[in-house]
């Protein structure tokens, strides 16, 4: 394994640099412009974002496909894989600026700070995506959580805001603090923290009988909780509702999309590269502990999502859901076969893109409403479909493809997701997730049915702006269109971990 | 020739009957309906006489291809022989008739035109059954008579009686076509074809006779009987007879020409048509279901006084005696019968038609104090069906009496009907066919030494005697004595002359002379019997020479002297002591018969002309077979009562459904009053197949509550959860 | 003292600050909790890189393994940020509960 | 490229209306029926040359869509489906007429789900590609699930929702058998052979190969199992039937037509062009009428016609009854293909398409006099025959033909049904034929209730059936009399298919005896 040194390294971590450029490029033009003009700041984290996009594409292009660099003499790798979650993170990143300066809830004064935070919070992603020692995994989460952490709690006059951050950064540190004890007691059972090393020595100290695989399943279990508190899976989920709903809205479709992206790109490789030897998985029937958790999470998701008369909070649950069905990928890790573990990485990867746009389409219409209703309840949603006629009809279209309904983007990923498990032989976790899908109707559908079926008191139609309808349409002709267009699958199938 | 002659006859009735079905979707009619039903059936009528001449003996029928898929084909097609050209005939003939009669009878009908669009859809039906060559066709001719009865009877379906009728005839044939429709089912599944006969392919009755044994086939027995459900169904026999009286409550022309003349005797000729593969089970249970109705429907013809149920009854009784003849295997005596009986009963039905007419405007004012007082029972529908209704007053024959004067062509031809019908010697058509059945019966119970059949010939002869007294009742009560209802005697009057000709027509008809067809014994003969026929018969030699035998003495009178002479020149020593035997039971039947007939117009006579006893105190004396004859056997009431058990059923068995299941809550007991399996099924819906979906969905909810309290809020029960599970995972995959 | 020694002080550390952090009704108290399982990894961290990991031997020179050490450097410094972040979150807090125990903060819920 | 133009007319024509502006509702309808009526003109076409084998690439098309999984755009047509493509082109514009004037509100967005609507439907029939198929069985739900939502009656929030849960439920046991399916196409004794395939003809070819996955026994039972619940749901077979009654309670007319009409066939027709033609060696087993599995499928056909037909003798919602008689007649399909043998199919499939032509009469003739009388308590009506002559008689013929009479095309898919089931099954054919006494008992029942007797003095005014309600309903009485007299017309078509299909059926049954 060969490592780049620091300075060579630094070429490759381009977009890293120009995204903390850009955010103290960010707190400063905050303290320059006038407060009526802070969307000027917000531009700027685009423009940095688009810089960070562009370098991104350079250095993936002087990395050459199928190539990969062991950056800081492997503290983090450069690959495909880093790569399309960078753009995914980026974009989620983008999305949620765009989102901020429509969202009428964020404190304008006060928002300077606020973007420079989401450019650092990408920052702490990218490296979340591409970290492969310990040591980096650690900071990379400390970063996400800590930005994260304030993001939540945004809204300083508002309790929930508030009562969402305690809750968020209670449980966070707890899990991980928790996941740095299990990081440790496998540091200690290898003697180092390069994953690649890790995964290799792991079965030889196992075999070698100085490890048991008890040790192993404790550490395991307990880096568990700090992953899974990232990705909200059972039983590390809790935070998430109660955070998700407190939240502003941009930042609860930030933190279900791009956290749980970056989440699954940790998970991904820290269980490939340092577990992904199938010996040791067998040793503690980790391919089992996935699925059952993979299965609670959909089950308990949707099911608790049932009662839920906010909105926010319902695609709350609901995003805990589809972590199940994207965990649901995550157990064919445990697969002895290459291709079908491929095929898992691969499901997973197509599933958040296809996840990506139809989750924030409607968080992006979760939005529109509460700026036009002001409200997120469900009752807010009656008679949309006649006051305003084409976000109902996004917003239909958004929710129909969370459930699964063919020919939506939503379909297409499930499809995907099963067929992979299916070839994983496991049959009965594809058969919870399909019969989830058909729970999930039941939730999704109520919001249509608010939409289309109720009416309101209120008739009055609501405007919206050009740009809004721009943005929506960003969403909605993916959600249509991905499925069916083979260029997304071929991708996904391309980026695998080595 | 064949071909173009039938096309003629089949399309002409229904040319007249979708002219009208398309001008009506247009909201127009054509003016002049029944002119143009009447002259499609008068050019059926000589098209069918035409036909006459293209009879040859051993027939091929004429088909297509109707429906073929792989290696099965069906097809359609029409077959002739002497059977079908004869019934074309009476058909024609009959329904002609009926039409002519129905310009008058029908006349001033809001919807006149329709009428006649009716009875030529009716006609066409008919006619197809008659022609068809294969079983498919005649259910299919089958049904479209009944949809077509049912019409009819639901013609004035204002009336609350009428509509109740219309369902209820429809229903009940339907249970017996169901049977008739599972016998093709195991004739098709057998034979892998539904044709009767050598055309392209084998035929059933070639088929049936490649069956090997001498004895029973019993599935054959079975698919025979089933068969014969239809024609129970169809033909009114006991226990499916209970819609032929109340069709009464159609016009007129509707009970002479579908209800007396042609559609019952569909049953007739259907098990005509079957006779081949009728074992000897299957004909001794048509024999009794036969007997049974002759006897039963007659006596309770005696006891009434609505003089179209009286008939009613005695067409009932009269198809009881065919089917009893075609049991016995006195096929051409069954259907000879057939013929004789359509004239004289469709003369009866017109005559009373006639006499009804007479009282016209009291007709029409009934009809409205019937309108009003039922439109406040208008919700009261249920299935289960209202019958017994009122006696109109124009048919009330305790209201005539008299009439004879009054309206002396229809007296005449109907007393020349009665006659006939009553068996009254040498003139009377009736006679000879009823007497060629009666010798038919004890023939083939001397021979097969049977006790059955004696059974069987005492019960028919005992309701020939019946009959005899109940049609002169009839008659005496109508025609004779002194009006019993001055004013409705004031207002009657003899009929115009499109409905006296008729009469007059049906009236020569009865004459056995015009019957030649009949006398001429080479022109019908039996259909070839198979060797899965009646070891009785079978012990007499060849078969063929049984069923001469038959179709000889059926008419011995006239032939005698030709049969003997051919019997006798090339049969066997067995088959001439069948004949002799034959010939013997007809002369004891003849004598016999003309002395219980003789007896019961005497009787009559006595009763209700010379009133010389009093039919009250013999009714109260006898007070409990009068009640059993009043109410019919209380066959509708052990219907109605079968579904009334079945409600009663259904509700307790509700009660304990709901206790068990749906834990007390019993206000489904309350909307469920509906019909017994029908309510409980859609009950079970609702509560159980529903109910489980429900339960789900309840349990799925649930569980999202329960999920959602342990979402406390409390940020410390959520690190709980986090430790918890994390020992949990650790404990379990411990030991894995 | 030999690495169980360590281990043994460090895992007692991590049981305490998961009970403090389980148990305590003041959210000061749940900080205190939660640097006590940081620092109860940073132990480990470090005593494994010292017990564990053989010291490398480049050129003749004896390098020890600082692997571990490092690991708990950073450890600290996020802890300390952590402990930032948590203080600015318990103002808030504090701002719109009018207390600080956790059980109170619990308007979001269901 | 014809079927692929008839398939995405209704889409293109979606796009259009979508375009138009909401308020020229005139325009609106007659671009719709203009839009439907162009794949019924393809379709005609297609029943005039479909018997010229020089034209039928006109009917196919395979185009490769997704290479990832190997799925294809391909589309073709034989008897079975041309027959039901005749069907769903034939409703299309008779239920954009029947909706001319009794939807009040959204008549565009209507319209436009319509369109949809015949696109999903066009397209299953003529998908020949596995993954197709499914994407096109699933693509009617949503159109369904806001026509009956929105423009149903009082109760259609939950009637949609439950369409919804059912149909998808179903559909998700057939996505799981799809997938194993297509995970085991190219899996030859053990060894991963060739290409996967989605492509239906090569997975029929595949399952009849021997030593190949798909070919084997158990594997092929759990497919069935996977894709009947799937279809049964959508046919619907007890005990998945209780959506139905509810949804045609709820649904406006045309809705109803076309639910009944030809979203049930995809169920049935599901069954035979997968069940059936794929997975003989599962159908064998539920039809080999060795003990309670080889009986299971005729058993199930006979209890939808037995429970069908008496659920519906209970009813006094019009509507509801003739849905309810849907399911009983449904069941003569199911009966007809478990028998598997030329008559029974040949029997199933003419009811299927009888059924299409019939229900969809007796619903649009429920729609007239519900817009009519706004009511569809049948003990509220009475007499009504004097009051609409014409409207009776019509109700009368499709009553008839719906009960079975002969001569009528309800009665030939009945019959053959029943004759086909009896040589396999004979007593619950037997059986079965209490539905058709309680058949006729219901209709004439409901004849009697709402046209015979004294006029309900309420209705004196009730306006006859107009002209328009006339002209949807003359073509399909037109085809019940022509097909009752002459079924070739439509056996014709898939004689041939159904003889291929029958002699896999009878000789895998024969092969496992």
């Amino acid at each position: 394994m060969d490592y780049l040194e620091n300075i060579e390294s630094l070429a490759y971590f381009s977009p890293e640099i120009l995204l903390v450029v850009f955010a103290a490029a960010v707190i400063i033009l905050d303290l320059v412009v006038k407060n009526r003009e802070s969307e000027k700041v917000a531009y700027l984290a685009l423009v940095g974002l688009g810089c960070s996009l562009v370098a991104i594409i350079i250095t993936h292009s002087a990395l050459g496909t199928n190539e990969s660099k062991n950056l800081f003499w492997g503290m983090i790798r450069l690959d495909g894989f880093a790569v399309f979650f960078k753009i995914l993170l980026l974009l989620a990143t983008a999305a949620t600026i765009l989102f901020s300066i429509r969202s009428e809830e964020l404190d304008v004064r006060l928002k300077g700070e606020y973007y420079a935070l989401l450019l650092a919070v990408t920052f702490g992603m990218f490296l979340m995506a591409s970290a492969t020692n310990l040591l980096m995994i650690f900071i990379a989460l400390e970063t996400v959580s800590l930005t994260s952490y304030i993001l939540a709690g945004f809204l300083t006059h508002s309790p929930r805001s508030s009562e969402a951050a305690f809750k968020y950064i209670t449980y966070g540190a707890v899990a991980s603090g928790t996941m740095l004890f299990g990081l440790s007691l496998i540091f200690g059972m290898v003697g180092t923290g390069d994953l690649t090393t890790i995964g290799q020595q792991l079965p030889v100290v196992l075999a070698s009988g100085e490890v048991t695989a008890l040790g192993v399943l404790i550490a395991i279990t307990f880096i568990l909780a700090g992953i899974g508190y990232k990705i909200a899976s059972v039983p590390f989920h809790m935070w998430s509702p109660d955070v998700y709903e407190g939240a502003p809205i941009p930042i609860t479709a930030f933190l279900s999309v791009a956290s749980k992206a970056a989440g699954f790109a940790l998970f991904l490789r820290f269980f490939f590269s340092g577990f992904g030897n199938s010996e040791v998985m067998q040793s503690i029937d980790l391919g089992l502990l996935l699925a059952i958790v993979s299965a609670l999470t959909m089950t308990i998701g949707n099911l608790a999502a049932l009662p839920q008369q906010n909105v926010k909070r319902l695609l709350a649950y609901s995003s805990i859901a589809h972590g199940g069905y994207l965990l649901m990928g995550a157990v064919l890790l445990t697969n002895g076969d290459a291709a079908i573990v491929n095929k898992g990485i691969g499901a997973i990867i197509f599933y958040l893109i296809v996840y990506f746009f139809m989750n924030l389409g409607a968080f992006y219409v979760v939005v529109l409403i509460a700026n036009e209703a002001g409200t997120e309840m469900i009752e807010g949603y009656r008679g949309l479909s006649s006051r305003a006629p084409l976000v109902a009809g996004a917003m239909a279209i958004f929710l129909f493809s969370l459930t699964g309904i063919p020919f939506l983007a939503g379909f297409f990923g499930k499809w995907v997701l099963f067929t992979a498990v299916i070839e994983g032989n496991l049959y009965w976790l594809a058969f919870v997730g399909l019969l989830n899908s058909v729970v999930s109707l039941y939730y999704y559908a109520r919001i249509v049915k608010a939409m289309y079926l109720e009416s309101a008191e209120d008739t009055e139609s609501f405007s919206f702006s050009k740009g809004t309808f721009a943005l929506l349409t960003v969403f909605v002709v993916p959600t249509l269109l991905i499925g069916l267009l083979n260029i997304f699958y071929s991708l996904s199938e391309k980026i695998t971990l080595q | 020739m064949v071909i173009p002659l039938i096309s003629i006859i089949l399309l002409c009735p229904l040319a007249a009957f979708v002219i009208f079905a398309l001008l009506g979707l247009a909201k127009r009619s054509f003016p002049r309906q029944d002119l143009l039903s009447t002259a499609a059936m008068l050019a059926a009528l000589v098209c069918s006489f035409l036909l006459l001449r293209e009879v040859v003996p051993d027939p091929k029928p004429h088909t297509v291809n109707w429906i073929s898929v792989g290696d099965f084909t069906f097809s359609m097609g029409f077959y002739l022989d002497s059977v079908t050209v004869i019934m074309l005939i009476v058909v024609t003939l009959v329904s002609s008739l009926v039409h002519i009669f129905s310009i008058g009878y029908m006349h001033g009908d809001p919807r006149y035109p329709r009428f006649f669009a009716y009875l030529s859809l009716f006609s066409f039906s008919m006619l197809f059954l008659v022609v068809s060559d294969n079983l498919l066709g005649i259910y299919i001719g089958w049904e479209l008579v009944g949809l077509c009865s049912y019409l009819l009877i639901g013609f004035w379906f204002e009336k609350d009686s009428a509509a109740n009728a219309c369902k209820k005839a429809f229903l009940t044939t339907r249970v017996g076509d169901v049977g008739m429709f599972i016998g093709m089912m195991m004739l098709f599944a057998k034979f892998k074809t539904l044709s009767l006969y050598d055309g392209t392919e084998n035929g059933i009755f070639t088929l049936v006779e490649g069956l090997s044994g001498t004895g029973d086939i019993i599935w054959l027995s079975i698919a025979g009987i089933l068969i014969f459900c239809g024609a129970i169904g169809k033909s009114a026999q006991v226990p499916l007879h209970t819609w032929l009286p109340d069709a009464m409550e159609g016009p007129t022309p509707v009970s002479a020409l579908i209800h007396a003349a042609t559609m019952v005797a569909a049953g007739v000729y259907l098990t005509a048509r079957m006779f081949p593969i009728l074992t000897d089970t299957s004909s001794l249970v048509i024999a009794y279901i036969g007997g049974i109705t002759a006897l039963v429907a007659a006596t309770i013809a005696i006891v009434r006084f609505d003089i179209k149920r009286v008939l009613a009854y005695s067409t009932v009784s009269q198809l009881g005696y065919m089917m009893l003849a075609i049991g016995a295997g006195s096929y051409v005596a069954g259907l000879f019968h057939l013929t004789t009986h359509a004239f004289f009963k469709a003369l009866l039905f017109l005559g009373s038609g006639s006499v009804i007419h007479a009282f016209h405007a009291m007709h029409a004012h009934h009809d409205e104090d019937h309108t009003d007082g039922e439109a406040h029972e208008h919700d009261d529908h249920s299935l289960v069906h209202e019958h017994g209704s009122e006696i109109p007053p124009d048919q009330d024959m305790r209201n005539m009496g008299g009439l004879r004067r009054k309206m002396p062509w229809t007296f005449g031809t109907m007393l020349v009907a009665t006659l006939s019908i009553s068996g009254v010697p040498f003139l009377f058509s009736g006679f000879w066919s009823k007497d060629a059945i009666l010798g038919g019966v004890l023939g083939h119970a001397m021979v097969s030494h049977s006790p059955h059949y004696y059974i069987l010939f005492g019960m028919a002869l005992i309701a020939a005697g019946i009959t005899a007294f109940y049609m002169f009742r009839l008659i005496f009560m109508t025609f004779f004595g002194e009006p019993r209802n001055q004013e409705m005697h004031d207002m009657a009057h003899e009929s115009p002359w499109v409905m006296v000709v008729p009469l007059l027509v049906l009236a020569v008809l009865s004459i056995p002379i015009v019957n030649p067809i009949w006398f001429n014994k080479d022109y019908v003969k039996p259909p070839p019997q198979s060797h899965i026929h009646a070891p009785a018969h079978a012990q007499l030699g060849p078969d063929t020479k049984t069923g001469d035998a038959n179709s000889g003495f059926a008419f011995f009178w006239i032939s005698e002297a030709q049969a003997a002479e051919e019997e006798g020149g090339k049969n066997t020593e067995k088959a001439d002591d069948a004949y002799r035997i034959h010939k013997l039971a007809h002369n004891i039947a003849m004598v016999l018969s003309i002395c219980v007939a003789g007896l019961g117009i005497l009787l009559s006579w006595l009763f209700y002309h010379r009133r010389r006893f009093s039919a009250e105190s013999v009714a109260t004396k006898f007070s409990p077979v009068y009640n059993l004859f009043w109410n019919k056997y209380y066959f509708d009431e052990f219907y109605d009562g079968v579904l009334v058990a079945l409600t009663v059923w259904k509700s307790r068995l509700f009660a304990q459904f709901d206790g068990a299941i749906v834990d007390g809550t019993v206000n489904g007991v309350g909307t469920v009053t509906r019909q017994i399996f029908a309510a409980f099924i859609g009950f079970f819906d609702n509560r159980v197949v529903d109910g489980i979906v429900n339960r789900v969905a309840e349990v799925t909810w649930a569980a999202g509550g329960r999920i959602r309290r342990i979402q406390t809020g409390a940020i410390q029960t959520y690190l709980f959860v986090v430790l918890g599970g994390i020992v949990l995972i650790i404990l379990i995959f411990r030991a894995l | 003292m030999s690495l169980q020694h360590y281990l043994v002080i460090s895992a007692i550390l991590f049981t305490l600050g998961i009970f403090a952090v389980l148990t305590r009704k003041n959210a000061i108290s749940i900080l205190m909790g939660i640097e006590l399982i940081l620092n109860s990894c940073n132990l480990n961290f470090a005593a494994f890189s010292r017990f564990v990991v053989p010291p490398e031997n480049v050129d003749g020179l004896i390098i020890p393994n600082i692997d571990g050490q490092v690991i708990a450097i950073f450890g600290i410094v996020l802890a300390a940020a952590e402990a930032a972040v948590f203080l600015a979150i318990i103002l808030a807090i504090y701002r719109e509960f009018g207390s600080i125990r956790p059980d109170e903060v619990d308007t979001l819920k269901g | 490229m014809l079927l692929s133009l008839m398939i995405f007319v209704p889409l293109l024509g979606m796009i259009v209306v979508l375009l138009l502006p909401r308020e020229s509702e005139e325009l609106i309808k007659r671009v719709t029926l203009a839009f439907t009526l162009i794949p019924l003109i393809l379709a005609v076409y297609l029943y005039i040359t479909h018997n010229q084998p020089d034209l039928e690439h006109l009917w196919k098309q395979n185009v490769p869509w997704i290479a990832t999984f190997n799925i294809q755009y391909h589309v073709g047509i034989d008897g079975l489906s041309a027959i039901l493509i005749l069907l769903t082109a034939l409703l299309g514009p008779i239920c954009v007429l029947a909706s001319w004037r009794n939807i009040e509100k959204g008549i565009k967005a209507y319209m436009a789900l319509f369109l949809l609507l015949e696109t999903g439907m066009l397209g299953f029939f003529a998908a020949l590609d596995l993954f197709l198929f499914f994407v096109f069985f699933e693509l009617t739900l949503l159109p369904m699930y806001f026509l009956i939502g929105v423009w149903g009656g009082p109760r259609r929030e939950y009637a949609a929702i439950k369409f919804f849960l059912y149909t998808l439920f179903g559909s998700v046991l057939m996505l799981v058998a799809i997938i194993a399916v297509y995970l085991n196409s190219n899996v030859i004794n053990g060894i991963a052979a060739e290409a996967r395939t989605f492509d239906i003809p090569t997975l029929i070819e595949r399952a009849a190969t021997e030593g190949h996955a798909l070919a084997n026994g158990t594997f092929q039972m759990w497919v069935f199992l996977g894709f009947f619940i799937g279809f049964a749901v959508k046919v619907p077979i007890f005990p998945f039937h209780t959506w139905l009654p509810d949804a045609h309670v709820e649904a406006p007319t045309a809705i109803s037509v076309i639910l009944a009409g030809v979203l049930l066939k995809m169920g049935t027709y599901g069954l035979v062009r997968i069940n059936m033609d794929m997975l003989p060696e599962g159908m064998a087993f539920f039809t080999n009428g060795a003990g309670f599995w080889g009986n299971s499928l005729a058993l199930l056909g006979f209890i939808n016609i037995v429970y069908g037909s008496f659920c519906a003798l209970a009813q006094t919602d019009f509507k509801k009854l003739v849905a309810y008689s849907s399911i009983g007649h449904m069941g003569f399909v199911i009966l007809g293909l478990a028998a598997g043998n030329e008559v029974g199919v040949t029997g199933a499939i003419l009811q299927m398409f009888n059924h299409g032509v019939i229900s969809a009469m007796l619903f649009l003739l429920v729609g007239v006099l519900y817009d009519r009388a706004h009511h569809r308590e049948i003990n509220g009506f009475g007499g009504l025959g004097n009051r609409m002559p014409i409207y009776t008689g019509i109700t009368t013929l499709a009553f008839m033909a719906s009960l079975g009479l002969p001569g009528l095309s309800g009665f030939i898919g009945e019959a053959f049904s029943l004759l086909g089931a009896y040589e396999r099954f004979p007593t619950l054919a037997i059986l079965s034929t209490i539905g058709i006494v309680v058949g006729a008992a219901y209709f004439l029942w409901t004849l009697q209730r709402v046209f015979l007797g004294t006029l309900n003095p309420k209705y004196e005014a009730l306006p006859e059936i107009n002209r328009r309600e006339i002209l949807t309903l003359v073509p399909l009485g037109i085809l019940t009399i022509v097909l009752g007299i002459w079924p070739h017309f439509a056996i014709e078509m898939f004689s041939e298919s159904v003889v291929e299909l029958t002699t896999k059926i009878m000789g895998t049954l024969q092969a496992n005896l």
